[in-house]
């Protein structure tokens, strides 16, 4: 495992809009790109035993979970032409409204982009660890499940 | 090392244990967190998920899994 | 037709990242949304019989286009639990390297988001009167055809 | 109403036909313009696309519409 070309897909906090433009004007130098595909997760204010979810805490195994998203990334390359892919995920406390995954896969094709987002997406939901811990807003809380 | 929802029955971050393979690891942690022998949970032994018991040498890394909840 | 209910989706121009990025934003009130799609159609400097093409040049037949775009977005609402959905598409000269195409959709789950984002983004390009005309950096040009 | 690279070759914007249905508008468009004949085209009367000849009433607006290539 090169280290060097493990990238630390994790931040604190929620993802800003900004950043997300920042990154798709980042990408207007690569012009042998004719689609791009973006999938943006948002804390959803969930109600729950009358209860309704205020935010959402993110932890990770962060060694194993580096890992586990470098052998993503090369799978997808080996399965998709893709030009570039890119992947955020907040840890810490987000609230709900704000966004705290963000894949961002390029091509010169759409489909391409956006079968490759979506094969993203669903593979971090599954193979990632990261745990989320669902906050209420009378503090008590409740461990989310993904589906 | 125990992650997420596990980690509140452990009640700590990592801890040292002797152990010569996983088996040994589960059957050390029920006695001492008899409440985690009902939860479901992988291991991932130097941060691989193992599906059968697994041989651990010196140093290794053994962390306990929640069912993942990311994105 | 409900005249009100028809949104113009054309803008004159590249769409700049900042105009994304407040979209994005206005998302942040709906805490009901859990999931955004995006897809963004960039300008290829694509080359054909050794020229390169520089920029894209969009002209449409509005009217008819804006009613088939409601009727796009009619259909993907009966189709699809969608809280929101947003269209945008560049007119006039888009340089390579800059955004033509913004589809945006939101939902509660992430395969609906992706499912509709997908489907709105094949109508757009086999319904929708566009045209582009694809100049060459020498200024001759090709009318382009989508696939 | 010509779009595209239809109307490089009618040359021209929106023009008045007398026609009472829409081959009697494409017949009108060959005699004028010949090299429309080979073009690949489809023909909206009043914003939606016909496929068989169309009956057309006064102000009926028809549309020359070349392959899409949007987005």
């Amino acid at each position: 495992m090169n280290e060097k070309k493990m990238k630390d897909i994790f931040m604190d906090g929620p993802i800003p809009a900004g950043f997300i433009a920042d990154s798709i004007q980042k990408h207007s130098t690569k012009t042998n790109i004719g689609a791009h595909s973006i999938f943006l997760g948002q804390v959803r204010a969930d109600e729950l035993l009358d209860r309704k979810v205020a935010a959402i805490d993110y932890t990770t195994y962060k060694e194993m979970a580096l890992e586990k998203m470098h052998e993503i990334r090369e799978s997808i390359f080996a399965k998709y032409e893709l030009t570039c892919m890119h992947v955020h995920h907040s840890l810490g406390t987000i609230n709900a409204g704000e966004v705290c995954l963000f894949v961002f896969t390029s091509s010169k094709h759409r489909k391409t982009a956006m079968d490759a987002c979506e094969e993203v997406v669903e593979l971090i939901k599954v193979e990632l660890p990261v745990w989320g811990k669902e906050i209420f807003e009378d503090d008590s809380y409740t461990w989310k499940t993904n589906k | 090392m125990p992650f997420g929802q596990i980690a509140e029955i452990t009640g700590a971050d990592a801890f040292q244990l002797e152990a010569a393979d996983t088996d040994q690891v589960q059957q050390a942690l029920y006695k001492r967190f008899p409440a985690l022998e009902k939860r479901a949970y992988a291991i991932a032994v130097n941060k691989v998920i193992v599906k059968d018991n697994t041989m651990l040498s010196s140093g290794s890394v053994v962390a306990l899994l929640p069912p993942f909840s990311g994105g």
